[in-house]
């Protein structure tokens, strides 16, 4: 079995595993961890582009599966949450037991998603996230029925346009995969099939004005869920748009359609900013900045796309963009993982009960106020990296109005992430039931490798630029 | 056979109508799986070439039916649910 | 070239940080030990590389993020005369810290960020590019505001933010004035000026001013000092960290790479940017003596003190000229000194006899006599007194303000002059000449703390008297002006 | 036929209509499965019948079932469907725009042969003689099998939504039927049928309309007739056998594709081979798909008897 395959079929056969044995999930789930770890280190060992042709067919006829520098820095993120995810609910009681093969199943689909080079398979990847996702809020219990509803119903519009989009691009070019795509020649319905597909995505990414089922959803679900949610699920699709507007159809990127992209961007920095800063619960302020975090990915598309795609700042902006989704990620999941924490310390995230909790659990607060400098894009950091490519690119094309979304961005994080800071060091002494060292440790981990990725980020840099698309070009 | 398709493009429209605009969830379920036969059928009817439908998208749309399925039956356990705890079938407007 | 001494000199603090972080409360000596260990190894490995320096040797060290995109330090004169006067106050201060705090509570988390604050302070010291400066320059702002809210009451807390409400607008203006600068000339390296003639006049005059906007917050210039008063309900050894050694030395060293590294001194005065940064320090200058006037807390009036006496530097970089420029270095060492001696008896008058106001100070004279001496010297210097180090900077300001054609600096040198006289004086009375109050306590049975303060007295009373030695802080200030700054 | 094409096809939107926009909710569901049948009967009109036999099992019947059990359930717990005669205008327009888009595209397009000439091709090697089948468990196996656990999520997700956390208990709602009523004589003739046309139409797949979702959709079918007539009592929502059951499908699939491994690559089954090891998985698969929607419709359980 090839590394490659391996990460795919392990999720999936360690999902399996945990239906058919539920109350094993825990265990499952590390050794999954554990076997994926040692696959995935050497796919990186490798330092190559892995490919695979399920069946032997290849495209067209069959569905190809590519592991290039993006996809296999996802799937490496998506490892080191899950890890964390895993060791916090291991412990928890109250967790409900499916929580298990839901996770599985919802690791697997992102794996799937990440390889898949085929826009029907995507589809396929996408709907059995989402499923996985929706059911996940709804282990929330009661109390999160109605917002992991109105999340289905939103992700359902968007995996229908998503669907109609890919229907258009096989009916008009007879292909589906990214690759040979990019290879054929523009087609009239292109425009409305980018469209569709786009829309649909950017519901399943959240992006402003589609955001609204967001943070009812990650608040509700329990924190281990939520982590997985807003670290990780909204990256799929995320991918799936780099895919689209940067590999297989270039082409029919238009500066207008790239700027607007931008526009909501900018308009979900802010307004996911302003919303957190007005939340009373701790896991609300962390799903609106998952809202707004959010926002700063789109700013690659007039960045590194469209007519700039071919200056020598664009593979910067493409980076920085990738570097933003991946510390992102690690940091917002350390962040809902002490938010998990605390909940188990002094049952309940309102920001008045928090108080004084980074004296009982100084490295839970620690690890908090590392996510938060990943998330305020200070330096070193991977969201720092992250936001000095994209800035760098802004100048040097002359969109200096991106940079300023990008610098106000993090301030705006910093009024809302200081709230919270406030609340955990004030003076008192709360009460609180004490947490083990070792489930302290796994957020500061995830926080860490968040800021570290700003530290040594010369060799992920390096890295991801394995099969970049070409479009956007080396320089500076 | 473009009538299938065009069919199929119209009962998209009507579909997402139905979907965003509707309060009734149980509604909106279905209105769902009338955009996604909708989506099939435009599928269906484009791959159609001298008296044949093309196996591809024939193969896509019986996935993409048992997907469609499967979305339904965790939306219709989630409206169920949602109206025992709740005692209605909307969804209350969270204040933006 | 060699990469490991500044490496090693960085990890000297870094490394006692991260441990401390993870100690438990009451290992006392460990964390002691680890502290004033790392604050000596850091002087040593510092001797080591002046005297290396002093032979000839350069050293370097680079780290690769992105293209474009790398940390390096490199040392030169400027980085030593930052560096070593970091270094020796902190060990100082660490002597003084650990006297000061005894046994109490969270100390683990204190002394791990106060670690971590020299750590970034040296980096900015040793930073060889404008990113590598920023990354340490905002390493310093975040492991600060652990120690301003120290206490974590509710002033504390208030400090705190407005400690960051000042800092992360600065750090984010100074981040776009990088950021936008390097876009166009490429990474900028301190010791290879870059060309500016690739940009418009017009977008350098911003970009110089969003430099100013960044780094004035933490040199605290009017109207940007706002944070700094406040930071005054952290503890004494924060006090004289924030005033002397790290945050606002920061901002003016900033300022100094700045017109000197970045820029140049043809360029500011080309764009036509030196006279209003003369003006917007002198401006500083005179405020923050007016403001320190009115003030009625011991802290207060000498936090004010240093809005007023850091733009001293500031001033000295602004005007460009030879001699201003010896005044202006001179200045970050002597100031460095006389404040941190102020903070540091402040402290002890604080701890030993609970005089917070300066009616508090009445006849404290006679009761802690090695305090109130070590106090009035330092009072002295400020006021700019000679032989004391105060004096030697003023003079070599003014000779800078003639030398560059702006006589008027001579006016704000005297105003202010004047008023560090009112501000200061009235305090040295009460000490010595007025009767203590009935109830009055106070006693100096720590020497701990008196040391530190003694020695930084001292210290700034030789480098005013031995001025005209080459290793005097003004020798070195002159011997980089003339070797790096003059063709 | 022209005159065929459009009154289908008229009859389909109205059927639609009805079902999104009509009045009654029971009304609406009944509407949706005429639709579906009509659905289904332009899927034969088009020369796709496996997709015409998915449509009227899966899309009509079975989701039918589902809708018309709800609509039962929400009348149950008082939740009527709010009344909304108004016409959301700006929704309308966002969706009449994306409509006439699809329509401008579609007319756009000039229809050609896709992929047909290219699977014909290499059909031989597959190891089936229908198309479908061989695009579905041959060249696009990977999709098929991740539709395979795609159903599986969906049952999952169920288990949390079971009363009180009670996701191990019986599925659905309690069911009183009469041991000898006119739904129990029909339950105890149809199973033995069901099964049979079940494994016929998995077994016909290989040369003819059939596989493994459509016979598992009747296999399914017949087994929650029998629970509906009280023949059998309804198993527990996750009972280890069923568990087992869940999984054989889609385990067997994966297994036998890293197997695949041995011979070349992942889903790789070589020729000579090809055949038998389609049909395993399809046979399996069929077991799993039917346990999967049995339970799927039933629902999670509400608190009939635990096991």
């Amino acid at each position: 079995m090839t590394p490659l395959i391996a990460l795919l079929a392990l999720p999936l056969a360690g999902a399996l595993m945990a239906v058919a044995v539920p109350h094993r999930g825990a265990r499952i789930a590390g050794v999954v961890v554990v076997a994926s770890a040692g696959a995935l280190i050497m796919l990186v060992a490798q330092w190559g582009i892995p490919h695979a042709a399920p069946g032997g067919w290849g495209a067209p006829l069959g569905i190809m599966l590519e592991a290039d520098g993006l996809a296999l820095a996802f799937m490496a993120m998506v490892l080191a949450v899950m890890a964390g995810v895993c060791a916090t609910a291991a412990p928890m009681r109250e967790l409900p037991t499916p929580f298990w093969p839901l996770a599985l199943l919802a690791w697997a689909a992102l794996n799937a998603i990440f390889v898949s080079r085929d826009l029907f398979n995507l589809y396929v990847g996408l709907e059995l996230l989402t499923l996985a996702a929706v059911a996940l809020v709804a282990t929330g219990g009661d109390k999160a029925l109605a917002a992991a509803l109105r999340y289905l119903i939103f992700a359902l519009t968007g995996s229908i346009l998503y669907l109609a989009g890919v229907v258009l691009v096989y009916s008009a070019h007879g292909v589906l995969d990214v690759s040979l795509l990019a290879a054929t020649l523009p087609a009239p319905t292109d425009r409305v099939a980018m469209g569709l597909m786009t829309a649909g995505l950017l519901i399943k990414t959240a992006l402003f004005p589609f955001h609204v089922w967001l943070p009812p959803a990650h608040a509700a679900a329990p924190a281990p869920a939520s982590a997985m949610l807003s670290a990780l699920v909204p990256k799929a699709s995320f991918v799936i748009l780099l895919r689209l507007w940067f590999e297989a159809m270039p082409d029919a990127a238009d500066d207008r359609l790239l700027t607007a992209l931008a526009v909501l961007g900018a308009l979900a920095v802010g307004h996911g900013g302003i919303m957190a800063l007005r939340q009373t619960r701790l896991k609300q302020i962390i799903a609106y900045s998952t809202v707004a975090q959010i926002g700063y990915l789109f700013l690659v598309f007039p960045l590194a796309g469209g007519d700039g795609a071919a200056q020598p700042w664009a593979a910067g902006a493409w980076t920085g963009a990738v570097f933003q989704a991946l510390s992102h990620g690690l940091a917002k999941a350390a962040m809902f993982l002490c938010a998990g924490l605390w909940i188990i310390a002094v049952g309940s995230d309102r920001l008045e009960d928090l108080r004084g909790l980074a004296r009982g659990l100084p490295m839970t607060a620690m690890a908090f106020a590392l996510a938060a400098i990943t998330l305020m894009g200070l330096p070193p950091s991977g969201g720092f990296t992250a936001k000095y490519l994209m800035m760098t690119t802004a100048f040097a094309s002359g969109q200096v109005v991106w940079a300023l979304v990008l610098a106000g961005g993090g301030l705006l994080a910093a009024a809302y992430l200081y709230r919270p800071m406030g609340a955990l060091f004030a003076r008192e002494i709360p009460a609180f039931t004490p947490v083990p060292r070792y489930l302290q440790a796994v957020p500061l981990v995830l926080a860490l490798l968040a800021v570290g990725m700003g530290v040594l980020s010369d060799g992920l840099y390096a890295f991801l630029q394995l099969g970049r698309p070409g479009t956007a070009e080396e320089g500076l | 056979m473009t009538v299938y398709a065009v069919t199929g493009a119209l009962l998209v429209a009507l579909g997402l109508y139905g979907l965003i605009a509707a309060r009734g969830l149980l509604r909106r379920v279905v209105a769902f799986n009338v955009v996604g036969s909708g989506v099939f059928l435009m599928f269906g009817a484009l791959g159609w070439y001298e008296g044949h439908t093309d196996p591809v998208p024939q193969a896509l749309i019986i996935t993409g039916i048992v997907v469609a399925l499967s979305a339904s039956a965790l939306a219709v356990g989630l409206v169920v649910a949602h109206a025992r705890v709740s005692g209605g079938q909307v969804l209350e407007d969270d204040a933006p | 070239m060699t990469a490991l001494l500044p490496v090693a000199i960085l990890l000297s603090s870094l490394i006692p940080a991260g441990v401390t972080f993870f100690l438990a409360q009451d290992s006392h000596r460990l964390r002691n030990t680890l502290s004033l260990g790392g604050a000596t190894v850091k002087l040593a490995l510092i001797v080591v590389m002046l005297v290396a320096v002093g032979q000839g040797a350069s050293y370097e060290a680079r780290l690769n993020l992105a293209p474009g995109l790398y940390l390096l330090l490199r040392i030169d004169a400027l980085s030593l005369l930052f560096m070593t006067l970091s270094a020796v106050l902190w060990l100082l201060t660490t002597v003084y810290a650990i006297a000061y705090f005894g046994t109490k509570a969270e100390l683990s988390r204190f002394f791990g960020f106060f670690s971590l604050c020299v750590g970034a302070t040296t980096g900015l010291a040793m930073a060889g590019s404008l990113i590598t400066f920023f990354l340490f320059f905002e390493l310093l702002t975040l492991s600060t505001w652990p120690l301003v809210v120290h206490k974590q009451d509710a002033k504390s807390l208030a400090a705190g933010r407005s400690y960051l409400t000042f800092a992360l607008p600065g750090s984010a203006a100074l981040l776009l004035a990088i950021v936008w600068l390097e876009s166009a000339t490429g990474p900028v390296l301190f010791t290879e000026p870059p060309d500016l003639s690739v940009m418009p006049d017009s977008h350098l005059r911003i970009i110089f001013a969003l430099f100013i906007a960044g780094l004035g917050v933490k040199a605290a210039l009017v109207p940007l000092h706002g944070w700094l008063p406040g930071a005054m309900a952290a503890p004494a050894p924060v006090s004289a960290l924030l005033h002397a050694v790290a945050v606002v030395k920061a901002g003016a060293f900033g300022i100094v790479r700045l017109v000197y590294d970045v820029f140049g001194i043809a360029s500011v005065q080309d764009l036509g940017l030196g006279t209003p940064l003369a003006l917007l320090a002198s401006v500083t200058i005179l405020w923050g003596s007016v403001r320190a006037l009115q003030q009625g807390e011991i802290k207060k009036r000498l936090a004010f003190s240093t809005v007023s006496q850091v733009s001293y530097i500031v001033l000295g970089a602004a005007l460009a000229g030879p001699y201003a420029a010896i005044g202006g270095l001179a200045h970050l060492v002597h100031q460095g000194l006389m404040k941190i001696t102020l903070f540091f008896c402040a402290g002890i008058f604080d701890e030993r006899a609970g005089a917070k106001r300066i009616e508090d100070l009445n006849g404290l004279g006679a009761r802690m006599p090695v305090t109130s001496v070590c106090f009035s010297l330092g009072a002295l210097g400020m006021i700019g007194l000679p032989p004391m180090a105060g004096f030697v900077s003023k003079v070599y300001l003014g000779l800078g303000g003639l030398q560059a054609g702006a006589p008027w600096v001579l006016g704000v040198l005297a105003a202010s002059t004047l008023l560090n006289a009112a501000y200061f004086l009235p305090l040295l009375y009460r000490l010595w000449f007025l009767p203590a109050a009935d109830a009055a306590t106070g006693d100096e049975r720590a020497p701990l703390l008196v040391a530190p303060a003694a020695i930084t007295a001292l210290a700034s009373l030789a480098v005013g008297v031995f001025a005209a030695s080459a290793l005097s802080p003004l020798g070195w200030a002159t011997l980089i002006v003339t070797r790096e700054y003059l063709p | 036929m022209a005159v065929f094409d459009l009154a289908l096809c008229t009859l389909i939107l109205l059927a639609a209509l009805a079902a999104v926009a009509g009045p009654g909710l029971f009304r609406a569901v009944v509407f949706f499965v005429v639709y579906g049948v009509l659905i289904a009967l332009a899927w034969v009109r088009l020369g796709a019948p496996d997709v015409a036999l998915a449509e009227a099992a899966i899309g009509a019947g079975l989701t039918g079932v589902l809708l018309l059990g709800a609509v039962g359930r929400l009348s149950r717990a008082g939740a009527d469907e709010p009344l909304t005669s108004r016409i959301d205008w700006p929704v309308a327009l966002a969706a009449g725009l994306v409509g006439a888009m699809l329509v401008w595209a579609v007319l756009s397009l000039a229809p050609g042969p896709g992929l047909a000439p290219a699977v014909a091709e290499i059909l031989p090697q597959t190891g089936v003689e229908n198309p479908v089948t061989a695009v579905l468990l041959n060249l696009r196996a990977w999709d098929t099998l991740l539709e395979s656990v795609v159903l599986l999520a969906a049952l999952i997700g169920l288990w949390p939504l079971a009363r009180g956390g009670a996701w191990q208990a019986a599925a659905g709602p309690v069911h009183h039927a009469l041991p000898d009523g006119v739904l129990a004589g029909f339950g105890r003739l149809l199973p033995p049928v069901a099964l049979l046309v079940g494994v016929y139409l998995v077994w016909a797949g290989a040369y003819q309309p059939g596989g493994a979702f459509q016979g598992g959709t009747v296999l399914a079918a017949a087994g929650v007739l029998c629970v509906m007539a009280g023949l059998v009592r309804a198993p527990g929502m996750a009972a280890p056998l069923w568990r087992l059951a869940l999984v054989a499908g889609p385990g067997l699939f994966l297994a036998l594709g890293v197997a695949g491994m041995a011979f070349g690559g992942f889903l790789l089954f070589p020729t000579a081979l090809a055949k038998g090891m389609i049909l395993a998985i399809e046979m399996v698969l069929t077991l799993s798909i039917a346990v999967t929607l049995a339970l799927m419709v039933l629902g999670p359980p509400e608190g009939g008897g635990a096991q």
